[in-house]
C-alpha cells in the first residue's frame, strides 16, 4: 500500500473540521476542568471532615478509572436518571471531571509548595487570613502552577480522541470514518499523529515560555 | 432470565486481558523509561538526540494514533503483532517515554553535590551511577512511577478500539448481549478502581521498602 | 518603669511527648534589651515564637502590655483567645527572622509598605513616606525598588528589619537575625540594630550566638537550656563569672569555636 | 498483490482461520460463554472444517475496521454481513453470495417524523440517523443527501437502540433481520420498524478475503455451492430467519457490477 | 624538600564574560599547610574546585606531582586530558566540602568502605578494617553504624575528613569545612584537623573564615580578593601587620562581626 498524496489532499479539510472540534473540546473542558478542580481541592483542604474524606475519595476514584469508561457512562447511562447531554458536552463534562481531578493536585500542591516562613511573617505583619491568602500566598503560589496547568491541558488534549467513542466528530472520529469508507487507514491516521505532534511540538516550545514566564521567584 | 453469571465470567476474561496488558506495558515501560532517561543523560550527543527524539515523538502524538499505527500500519512494513502485541508495544513505549523524563528528573535531582563527592573520591561515572545516584534518585521515582503504572492501566481501555478483548471491550460485548448498559459498565468501573488501589498500595509499600533509613533527609 | 510588659506565668510548651518549655516564668520591662542565649534546642526561638502567637501554649499565663495573651475576658471569665483577639494583640509585637521571610514577589518598598496599608488602613503616600524613612535608617533607601532576590543576605535582613518596625510596634523580636549571613555581612545588620537600641525605647528580645554583639546590646542576659532558664543577669557578669556549670561549659565551647565575647 | 497459493496450506497447518465478525445479531453473535455463532461465521466454520481448517478464531471488529484489517494481514476472512459492493469488491475478493437481506429504519411509534427513505431524511432538515461506521447504512445516507453532521456514527447496534430510545437520533438504520433482532431484545413498545427501506436496494454478504488469496477464496466458493447444492447452507441459515433462496438467486457478478 | 607537589601557572577561570580567576600563579610544597582567606566571591573555593577537577581551566597549566592536571602527553604534544587522565591525577587529591556531602543512603562505615572498594579494589574486610582506624581517629568509630541522617553536623564533617583520608590522598583540600555547622559543633572539628595537620605530612589546602583556626594551623596564609593573590605570608604576619589595603579592611570586619584572631 502506497502512500498517495491526492489522497491527501482530498481528505485534509475533513480532518481539518475534525481538528476545530477537537480543539473546541479542549478548551471547553480545560474551563471545567479549572473549576472543577478548584471546588475539589477547597473542599479537601478546608470542607468538614466527612465532606474532605468523601471528595479525596470521589477524586481518587475517578482518577483510578479510564476517562473512556467513563464517557460511556456519561452518555449512555445518565439518560436513564434523566439526564440528556448532547454528545459533545457530555464529552466536555467527562473531559473536565478527570482531568479537574488532576487540577486539583496541581493547586493543593501550589499553595503547600509557599513556604511556611511566608504565613509566618504574614501573621507577624498582622495580616488577617484573606489578607494573607490574597496578597502573600495566592500569588506566589499561582505563577509555579501555570507550567503544570498547562502540561495537563496538552495531555487533554490528546485524549479528545476518546470522544469518537461517544459519537462527537472530532479529528480521529473524522480519520476513522475517512478510513473506513475508503479502506485505507495510513494517511488519514498518519495525518493525524502529524496534527497532534505539530500541536505538541508547538506547546513544548509554549510550555518551556511559560515556565521561564513563571519560573520559580528564589528568594525566601 | 439473563445469564449474568457467564457474562460476568466474559468480564473477568476481559480483567484478565487488563491485567496482562498492564503488567507487560508496565515491564516494557519501566526498561524503556530507564533506557532514554539515562540516555537524554549521557556524554553523547548521539545517544542524547536520538533518546529526546523517542521522547518527544511518543509524548507528542497521542496513545490513539499510535495503537492504531502498531496495528494498522506497522504490518505494511513487515511487522504484523498480534492485538496483545500491539497493545503492548504501543502502551509501554507511550508511558515509557513519560518515565523517562521521571528517570531524568530524579538522577538530576540528586544535586550536583552528591556527584561532585563522587568525583572527589574518584569513582567513575559508572560506579556513582549505579553506587550513589540511582540508589537515592530510585525512592524519589516511585511515586510517579505509581501514577504512570495507574495510566497506563486507565490506557489499556483504548485497545478495545483495536479490538483487544480487554475489560471494557468485553462490558461492551456484554452490553450488545444484554442490553444494558449500567450493570456491565458500573461492574468495570469498580473493577478498574479496585486494580489501580491495588498497584497504589504496592507501590506504597515499595516506597516504604526503598526509603528506608533514608528518613528522608538530604545531606 | 512600673508594671512589666511581658509577664510569662509557668507556661508549658510541648510538641507531642517532647516537652520543650517546662514551666518557664520570666518578666520583661518596657524598654528592656533582652539577650536570649544557650545551646542549640534549648527553646530560645520558641519563646519567641510563642509571642508572635506563631505558636500556642499547651499550659500557663502570658500578659502583654496588660492584657492576655491566649486568653480574653468573657462573661468574666478568661476563655481561649479567638482570632480577633490574636489580631489585636500582635499589633503591639513585630518579629525579624532568621531567614528574613521577605515577600518575594513584592518590591523592597512594597515589603514594608504592605502591612501598614492592609492592617492600618494607612494611605499609600503616607505608607511610602513612612517606609522610605525606614528604610533610610536601615541605609537601604536606595534599593526601595529592588527585588529581594537582586538583595544579598544582610541587605535583606535590613530590610526585614524595616518591615517589622513600620508597623510600630512596642516590643520587637529577632531570632538570630545574623546566622544565615555571610561573616562580613553580619556587621551591616548588627550596626543597625545597635542604632535601634541606642535611639528608641522598644522593649527588644534577641536570640543570638553572636556573644559579643549580645554583651554590648543587651541590658541582660537569660541563659536557657533545656526549656528552663539556669541563669540570668547583667551581661558582664553572665560572660565574665558565670555562676553553674552549665553556663561556663556553654560558654568555653563557643569561645573555642572562635567567637569573641 | 503475489498470490499466494499456499494460504490454504498455511491455515490448515496453523489449525485455524482468524475471521473478522461484528457482533450484530443475527448476521454475527458472541454468547455468554464467548462462543461465536450468528449465520456469517457458522457458515464460514462448516465450509472451513470442510476444507480441513478445523476452527475459526474470530476477532470483533468495526466495519470499517474490517477491511483494513484484512488488507494488513489481520484477519484470513471476513465473515460479518459485509455486504458486497463494487468498492469493496475492488479492495477484496468475495466468495459466492451468503446471506442478504434489505435495509430497515427504527424509530419512534407512529413514525413521527415520517421517515420512509433515505431521501426522507435528506429532505427533513430536522432528521438524524445513526448508523454504523463504515457500514452500508452510511453510505446509502450520505449518497441520499443526508449532510454529515446528520449521520451520526454510532459504534454498536445497542449504542444505537439506547441512543434511539433517549432521542438522541430519529431513527437508526441496519438491515432488517439485524433491527428486528434489536428491537425485540429492547421490547420497548414505543419503538416500530420500516422495513423494507424504500429504494434501497437488497444486499448480499460473501466471505471477503484479502486480494491476492483468491485460490482460497475459490476453494471457499467450491464448498460453498457443494452446500446450496445439498440443503445444508439453507439449514444452518433459515434458523436466523436469512433465505437461502435469495442468496441463490443472484450471484457475485451481478452483485459487484451493480450500482 | 625541593620541588613544588602543586605548581599554578597564570590559570584563568571565566564564567560566561565573568572572570573569577585572572592569571593567577602559585606553588605548594610538599607537606606544606595553606590557608586561603578573602571576602566572599573571591575565587578561593574555585581554586579548590579546579584542583579537583570539578571545574575546568580556562586558560593555563596545572601540575600536580609532577604532572600535568588538565593536559596529558600523547606523540609528544600536550593535549587536553581526557577522563581516563584524570581519574589518574584524582587518585592522589581528596576534598572536604562544606555541605559534607555524604551518601545518606549508606551508613558511616559504608561511606569510608566504598571508594577504596570501588576504585583500589580493596578487599572489604581489609578497607573496613582500614575505615574503622580511620573513623577512631576522627572520634566516629561508635556511630560505624549509623546513618548520616543520624549525626549532627560536626559529627558528618568527621565522618567526611575519614572518607576523604580513606583513598590516602597526597594533597587535602577543606572548603570551609565548618561555616554549615552550629557553633559549638565547630570545635570537635577543628579538634581533627588540627590533630591531622600535625601527625601526618599531607599537603593541605583549606579554604576558612575561621581566623583563628587559620592562624594556628597554617603555614603560609594567601590572601585572595577578586580573584587575584593580593598578599601572602606566615599568618603571624598577614594578621597582625597586613601589608595590603584591602587586607586590612577584610580583616577589620572580620573581626567586627566578633571572630577572634
Ligand atoms: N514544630 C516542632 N515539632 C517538634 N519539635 C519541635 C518543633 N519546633 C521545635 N521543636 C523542638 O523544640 C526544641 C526547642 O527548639 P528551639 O527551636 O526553640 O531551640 P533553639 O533554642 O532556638 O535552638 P537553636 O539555637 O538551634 O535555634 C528542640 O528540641 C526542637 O527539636
Ligand atoms: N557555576 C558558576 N557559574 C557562574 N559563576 C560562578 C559559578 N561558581 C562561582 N561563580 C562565581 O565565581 C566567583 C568566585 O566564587 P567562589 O565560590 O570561588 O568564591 P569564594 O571565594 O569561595 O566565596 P565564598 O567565601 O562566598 O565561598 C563568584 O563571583 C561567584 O559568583
Ligand atoms: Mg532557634
Ligand atoms: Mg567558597
Amino acid at each position: 500500500m502506497e502512500w498517495d498524496w491526492e489522497f491527501v489532499r482530498q481528505i485534509m479539510p475533513t480532518l481539518i473540521d475534525g481538528l476545530q472540534i477537537t480543539i473546541l473540546a479542549t478548551i471547553l473542558g480545560a474551563a471545567v476542568a479549572a473549576v472543577v478542580g478548584l471546588v475539589f481541592a477547597i473542599l479537601r483542604m478546608v470542607a468538614p471532615a466527612p465532606v474532605a474524606r468523601a471528595t479525596g475519595f470521589a477524586v481518587e476514584f475517578i482518577r483510578g478509572t479510564p476517562l473512556l469508561v467513563q464517557l460511556y457512562f456519561i452518555f449512555y447511562v445518565l439518560p436513564d436518571i434523566g439526564i440528556r447531554l448532547p454528545a459533545l458536552v457530555a464529552g466536555v463534562i467527562g473531559l473536565g471531571i478527570h482531568y479537574g481531578t488532576y487540577a486539583a493536585e496541581v493547586y493543593r500542591a501550589g499553595i503547600e509548595n509557599v513556604p511556611r516562613g511566608q504565613w509566618e511573617a504574614a501573621k507577624a505583619t498582622n495580616l488577617t487570613a484573606r489578607q494573607t491568602w490574597t496578597h502573600v500566598i495566592l500569588p506566589q503560589a499561582i505563577p509555579p502552577m501555570i507550567p503544570a496547568l498547562a502540561n495537563y491541558l496538552i495531555a487533554m488534549f490528546k485524549e479528545t480522541p476518546l470522544l469518537s467513542a461517544i459519537t462527537v466528530l472530532e479529528l480521529m472520529n473524522q480519520a476513522k470514518s475517512i478510513a473506513n469508507s475508503n479502506y485505507r487507514y495510513i494517511e488519514p491516521m498518519t495525518l493525524v499523529g502529524v496534527f497532534f505532534l505539530i500541536m505538541s511540538l508547538i506547546s513544548v516550545f509554549f510550555l518551556r515560555w511559560l515556565e521561564e514566564r513563571y519560573a520559580r521567584v528564589d528568594e525566601r | 432470565m439473563i445469564d449474568w453469571s457467564g457474562y460476568i465470567g466474559l468480564i473477568l476474561q476481559g480483567a484478565w486481558v487488563t491485567v496482562e496488558l498492564t503488567l507487560m506495558g508496565s515491564a516494557l515501560a519501566l526498561v524503556v523509561a530507564f533506557a532514554a532517561g539515562l540516555g537524554r543523560l549521557s556524554r553523547f550527543m548521539a545517544v542524547r538526540s536520538l533518546a529526546t527524539t523517542y521522547i518527544e515523538f511518543f509524548r507528542g502524538t497521542s496513545i490513539f494514533v499510535q495503537l492504531f499505527w502498531a496495528y494498522f500500519v506497522l504490518p505494511f512494513a513487515g511487522i504484523t503483532l498480534t492485538p496483545l502485541q500491539a497493545g503492548v508495544l504501543a502502551l509501554g513505549l507511550n508511558v515509557g517515554a513519560y518515565g523517562a523524563e521521571v528517570v531524568r528528573g530524579a538522577v538530576k535531582a540528586i544535586g550536583r553535590e552528591q556527584r561532585e563527592a563522587c568525583i572527589a573520591l574518584n569513582l567513575t561515572r559508572y560506579q556513582a551511577m549505579r553506587h550513589i545516584i540511582l540508589p537515592q534518585a530510585l525512592p524519589l521515582m516511585l511515586p510517579t512511577f505509581g501514577n504512570n503504572a495507574i495510566e497506563l492501566l486507565k490506557g489499556t481501555a483504548v485497545v478495545s478500539l483495536i479490538s483487544l478483548t480487554d475489560m471494557t471491550f468485553q462490558a461492551q460485548v456484554v452490553r450488545a448481549q444484554t442490553g444494558s448498559t449500567l450493570i456491565p459498565f458500573a461492574t468495570i468501573l469498580v473493577l478498574y478502581f479496585v486494580m489501580a488501589w491495588v498497584i497504589s498500595l504496592g507501590m506504597r509499600w515499595l516506597e516504604r521498602r526503598a526509603g528506608r533509613g533514608l528518613d528522608g533527609v538530604r545531606v | 518603669m512600673s508594671e512589666p510588659i511581658i509577664r510569662i506565668d509557668n507556661i508549658v510548651k510541648k510538641y507531642g511527648p517532647l516537652t520543650v518549655l517546662d514551666k518557664l516564668s520570666m518578666e520583661v520591662m518596657p524598654g528592656e534589651k533582652l539577650a536570649l542565649i544557650g545551646p542549640s534546642g534549648s527553646g530560645k526561638t520558641t519563646i519567641l515564637r510563642i509571642l508572635m502567637t506563631l505558636e500556642r501554649i499547651s499550659d500557663g499565663f502570658i500578659e502583654v502590655d496588660g492584657e492576655h495573651l491566649y486568653h480574653m475576658k468573657k462573661d468574666r471569665q478568661l476563655v481561649p483567645a479567638d482570632e480577633r483577639h490574636l489580631h489585636l494583640m500582635r499589633e503591639k509585637i513585630g518579629m525579624v527572622f532568621q531567614h528574613f521571610n521577605l515577600f518575594p514577589h513584592k518590591c523592597v518598598l512594597d515589603n514594608v509598605t504592605l502591612a501598614p496599608m492592609l492592617t492600618k488602613g494607612m494611605a499609600r503616600a503616607a505608607a511610602e513616606k513612612r517606609a522610605m524613612e525606614l528604610l533610610d535608617m536601615v541605609g537601604m533607601a536606595d534599593k526601595a525598588k529592588s527585588m529581594p532576590a537582586q538583595l544579598s543576605g544582610g541587605q535583606k535582613q535590613r530590610v526585614a528589619i524595616a518591615r517589622a518596625l513600620a508597623l510600630s510596634p512596642k516590643i520587637m523580636l529577632f531570632d538570630e537575625v545574623t546566622s544565615a549571613l555571610d561573616p562580613e555581612l553580619v556587621e551591616e545588620v548588627l550596626n543597625v540594630m545597635r542604632r535601634l537600641a541606642d535611639e528608641t525605647d522598644m522593649t527588644m528580645l534577641l536570640v543570638t550566638h553572636e556573644m559579643g554583639f549580645a554583651h554590648d546590646f543587651a541590658d541582660r542576659v537569660l541563659f536557657f537550656d533545656r526549656g528552663k532558664i539556669v541563669e540570668e543577669g547583667k551581661p558582664g557578669d553572665i560572660f565574665r563569672h558565670p555562676k553553674q556549670e552549665r553556663t561556663q561549659a556553654f560558654l568555653r565551647k563557643i569561645i573555642a569555636a572562635g567567637h569573641r565575647v | 498483490a503475489a498470490a499466494d497459493e499456499n494460504k490454504l496450506e498455511e491455515l490448515k497447518e496453523q489449525g485455524f482461520a482468524r475471521v473478522a465478525i461484528a457482533n450484530e445479531p443475527p448476521f454475527t453473535a458472541v454468547g455468554a460463554d464467548g462462543k461465536v455463532s450468528g449465520a456469517a461465521p457458522d457458515v464460514a466454520r462448516e465450509i472451513f472444517k470442510k476444507l480441513g481448517v478445523p476452527e475459526i478464531v474470530a476477532s470483533i471488529s468495526e466495519y470499517g475496521a474490517m477491511i483494513p484489517g484484512l488488507q494488513a494481514g489481520r484477519h484470513d476472512a471476513i465473515t460479518a454481513g459485509l455486504f458486497m459492493k463494487p468498492e469493496r469488491c475492488a479492495a477484496v475478493a468475495y466468495s459466492e453470495p451468503i446471506l442478504c437481506d434489505a435495509e430497515a429504519f427504527a424509530l419512534k411509534k407512529g413514525n413521527p417524523l415520517k421517515l420512509k427513505s433515505y431521501k426522507d431524511i435528506a429532505d427533513n432538515p430536522d432528521a438524524k440517523i445513526g448508523a454504523p461506521g463504515g457500514g452500508t447504512e452510511e453510505k446509502l445516507a450520505l449518497e441520499a443527501g443526508v449532510p454529515r453532521d446528520r449521520v451520526i456514527v454510532v459504534p454498536d447496534g445497542q449504542s444505537g437502540m439506547k441512543m434511539l430510545q433517549d432521542g438522541r437520533i430519529d431513527v437508526y438504520s441496519l438491515p432488517v433481520l439485524s433491527i428486528n433482532d434489536l428491537v425485540s431484545k429492547a421490547n420497548d413498545p414505543n419503538i416500530e420498524v420500516v422495513a423494507p427501506v424504500e429504494g434501497a436496494p437488497v444486499y448480499c454478504d460473501g466471505a471477503a478475503f484479502r486480494k491476492g488469496d483468491e485460490a482460497l477464496r475459490d476453494a471457499f466458493d467450491v464448498e460453498l455451492a457443494k452446500m446450496k447444492e445439498s440443503g445444508e447452507f439453507a439449514k444452518i441459515i433459515e434458523p436466523y430467519g436469512f433465505s437461502a433462496k435469495a442468496a441463490m438467486s443472484t450471484t457475485r457478478e451481478k452483485l459487484c457490477a451493480a450500482k
